[in-house]
């Protein structure tokens, strides 16, 4: 067993939304969600579910082999800005190696992140798509 | 006759590589044999600090540092193991130099020891994941590969240098390697093949990336003078370990500043080091980080390390992660013994006049970093 | 202001159990809220040393002090991780120790760390088996278990004890927990239940064993005098941090002995230490062990700890590891944090007058093992 | 993959065999093989094959259970002084629970260890089991 059932299940609001930080002293915002504001240390914060979209600030496309994901390569890793002003890390997927660019819009989607073996657990998480309408070709 | 200072009076290497043939205690065992020449250590290591990172995962191994001290015979003394990340080696010499700066012991051997290749790059891989923070990079399987990757993206853009331009940093770590018998790529390289090696995470490519290998290396120091009449090949005195940590990358105003070892340069000048005059390894993990540090440390101004590169001559002479190589958690202790032996008795055929030694570490992207300063003896 | 000595100032402690809804970053949360209380840390820590053994086989995260400072926001604050099987709390302290001895740094907060019932029991079994040597045990999975039950039979056999007379180890300790608000095990046990559950290694049985839980504890070490009357609830002075590594079981002479254990006991005498004057919190992973522990202490001949057991009256009143539990990396941490809270403001309802306290950790049977000296303030 | 390649290959000969160390000083033999006598230090010593020939010390009966070897317990585990003095911890097979003791004489036979998998290697190594006539009845 590769996947911690209790670890999934905990974190199933951390995994299934994009729970993130913002602090009413400086008014910055952050992910993952914390106790205290990062840039400040203000504990004057509130916990609240973004709204998923976003911008890519770079991205990168990886050949980067895992064993087990090995089928998952190329895919596109993304530092992206939420509208709530939060920066993360993501991956972005439905979207072609020649699309991929700075400044696409996108949105935040539920997919599957990983399986433990045949029998096992299937972990989902956020991921990010291109907004319809966002300079694609659909 | 024991001294207020601690010196580090004995190195021992073995060459990072790919040693299929051989286990962890294989390549300590050899470690010892070359330390036992002068003196066995048994008769005179108090206590055995021990780097390591993959122990759990790779080797499937605990509590290693007590299986070491059983496989050389050194019992009952005590040995433990020091982990931070990519900074490990440099925290065991953290810890090192604490035993016997406090007076709790006299004598420390340090063991940096990695086993990579026991297993597939794609399975190494997957345990490379776990130097980030699981709830983050570690649920997408992101790696510092990718997010040196981005940071090059967003320092080439900024700038406004081409791929090209970044190439200069890799091709002069492999013309140090092959001088240092130690380095696991000992073999010069163009820029030609620099920008067409394979892609690892675009525009980061092979040739951006150190190397996976295995690697052992040993440091002994103490406060013991009359120790370095029997035992080395010449001293050199540790005067501090000075290690930070830095927010998450995502959290950084500036995604291009290296917070933690921003942070550590800055206190430099308490202890009078002089750059020009110092023998300088830095954790070029990535080419890009490689132009960063040297920026942090003010060696260039933002933005124009790949023009200052070729002039500076005393920066990773043993070819640095690059091209010595990177077995995670002994690289640390790699670069202490390779400047040890600079300021000494020589790498290879390597040998400085410089006054000073400064290793430098992080982990990941400056999760957390380290630097040790290394000053010749009187 | 700083004293030349060290003082323990502070503790925390979360009851040892099964938190499938709380992560290692939640229980450590939940630490830093009790200490904060006095103090925010951030105002007043200079470094954080981490104990925890399984954090890359269980929770994929290495590096894992650097991600408690990210998520604790104490950035740019220096963390490392300390290693050494079952002997990682009291080599965590050790090392903050040495810190603070060495006029390093001054306030260090040592955090022990575990969660183990992330996975079924079968799945943190295979992890158990690499605390031994993967090229002996870890080939047949023998784990440390499997051995305990080695020894129980030949000391048995060797004195003439019956299985029953060995129960009196447990129903002690689940006695004494009772008392102890932090245990994992707070019921009272019976003879009869001892030897009729669930056999794990015969003769050894589930009453024999520690249980299987997650557990945070921190302590905050200082040599700031004046800190004391700002943080904690009455201070303890470290004396000293042991450490000692022993061959492995088969290469020993008497395979009823504990030869580290022994050597760190027989160094006691140079430190005053009278053992009925102290509160002493021994490694009782395993019935048998806590029995040989006793008699290589001095407290009973061999082979007659369990009749002097019973009248024993300062040991282990946590309930030990049998029944506080034994969350494997932050055991020598909880140790010694009841040993501060039994010294000072009370454990619960429990309090003493003793003038020392001595912790005993090892790891397996005695691969290594540690003691840690303490004593009452002033 | 669970199980290292190279390990497997270059530990054949102490997988396969019971290689022990003799020390040519103080004349004791220990298990597994090293490079100086854990006994008296020296380093003048030879490594040579055990006759695989020994008796049991003391044992135990294993019904802890590890994930994937669930099907191995209950498992006999003994402490076994080989012929030539060395103290080795090992599993007898083909030993009926009643019929283990103290002082049976064991020899060494070559058993698998453990599976990687469904399609990984298998590891082979040495176990123990009753030398016939050694008072079992067959
Ligand atoms: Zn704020
Ligand atoms: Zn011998």
């Amino acid at each position: 067993m590769k996947i911690s059932p209790p670890r999934i299940w905990r974190e199933r609001y951390n995994y299934y939304m994009l729970r993130i930080t913002q602090c009413l002293d400086c008014g910055r915002a952050s992910y993952p969600t914390s106790l205290t504001c990062p840039y400040c240390g203000s504990s004057n914060i509130r916990t609240v579910n973004s709204s998923g979209l976003g911008e890519v600030i770079t991205y990168t496309i990886s050949y980067f082999r895992i064993e087990g994901q090995e089928d998952e390569v190329p895919k596109v890793i993304a530092l992206i800005k939420l509208r709530e002003g939060a920066i993360v890390l993501g991956e972005v997927v439905d979207v072609g190696l020649s699309e991929i660019r700075e400044g696409l819009e996108v949105e935040a989607v539920l997919r599957r992140l990983k399986i433990d073996g045949n029998s096992g657990l299937i972990w989902y998480g956020m991921k990010f798509r291109p907004i319809i309408g966002a300079g694609i070709p659909t | 006759m024991l001294s207020s200072n601690t010196y580090i009076i004995s190195s021992a290497l073995i060459r990072v590589g790919r040693y299929f043939n051989k286990s962890y205690k294989d390549l300590i065992r050899e470690l010892v044999a070359e330390l036992n020449k002068d003196l066995p250590i048994h008769d005179y290591i108090d206590y055995v600090v021990v780097s390591n990172v993959f122990s759990d995962s790779i080797l499937e191994q605990l509590d290693i540092s007590t299986m070491i001290i059983q496989e050389l015979n050194l019992t009952p003394k005590p040995a433990v193991r020091v982990e931070a990340g990519e900074s490990s080696g440099l925290m065991a010499l953290k810890y090192a130099h604490s035993l016997i700066k406090s007076g709790m012991t006299s004598t420390v051997l340090v063991i940096g020891v990695e086993k990579l290749v026991e297993y597939p790059t794609t399975v190494v891989n997957k345990y490379m994941v776990r130097l980030l923070n699981s709830d983050v990079e570690g649920r997408y399987d992101i790696v510092t590969v990718n997010e040196a990757a981005l940071l090059m993206k967003l320092y080439m853009k900024k700038h406004g240098h081409s791929r090209e331009d970044l190439t200069i940093w890799p091709i002069k770590m492999h013309e140090n390697a092959v001088n240092n018998p130690y380095a696991q790529l000992r073999n010069r390289i163009t820029k030609e093949q620099v920008i067409n090696s394979q892609i690892i995470s675009d525009p980061l490519r092979l040739f951006d990336v150190h190397p996976l290998g295995d690697g052992a290396s040993a440091i002994v120091l103490t406060n013991n003078k009359e120790l370095m009449s029997k035992v080395g090949t010449g001293c050199v005195e540790l005067i501090d370990v000075l290690h930070a940590s830095a927010p998450p990358l995502t959290h950084r105003s500036d995604l291009l500043s290296l917070p933690a070892s921003k942070y550590l340069f800055s206190k430099l000048g308490n202890y009078g080091v002089d750059l020009s005059d110092c023998v300088l390894e830095i954790h070029d993990s990535y080419t890009i980080l490689a132009y960063l540090i040297v920026e942090e440390l003010g060696l260039s101004d933002r933005g124009k390390a790949p023009y200052v590169v070729t002039d500076i001559k005393n920066i990773n002479l043993s070819g640095g992660l690059k091209a010595r190589g990177h077995p995670v958690g002994a690289t640390g202790v790699y670069q202490v013994a390779e400047v040890h032996r600079l300021l000494t008795s020589g790498l290879g055929s390597i040998k400085l006049n410089n006054s000073w030694g400064l290793v430098h570490s992080m982990s990941s992207i400056d999760n957390n970093a380290a630097v040790a300063l290394i000053r010749r003896c009187g």
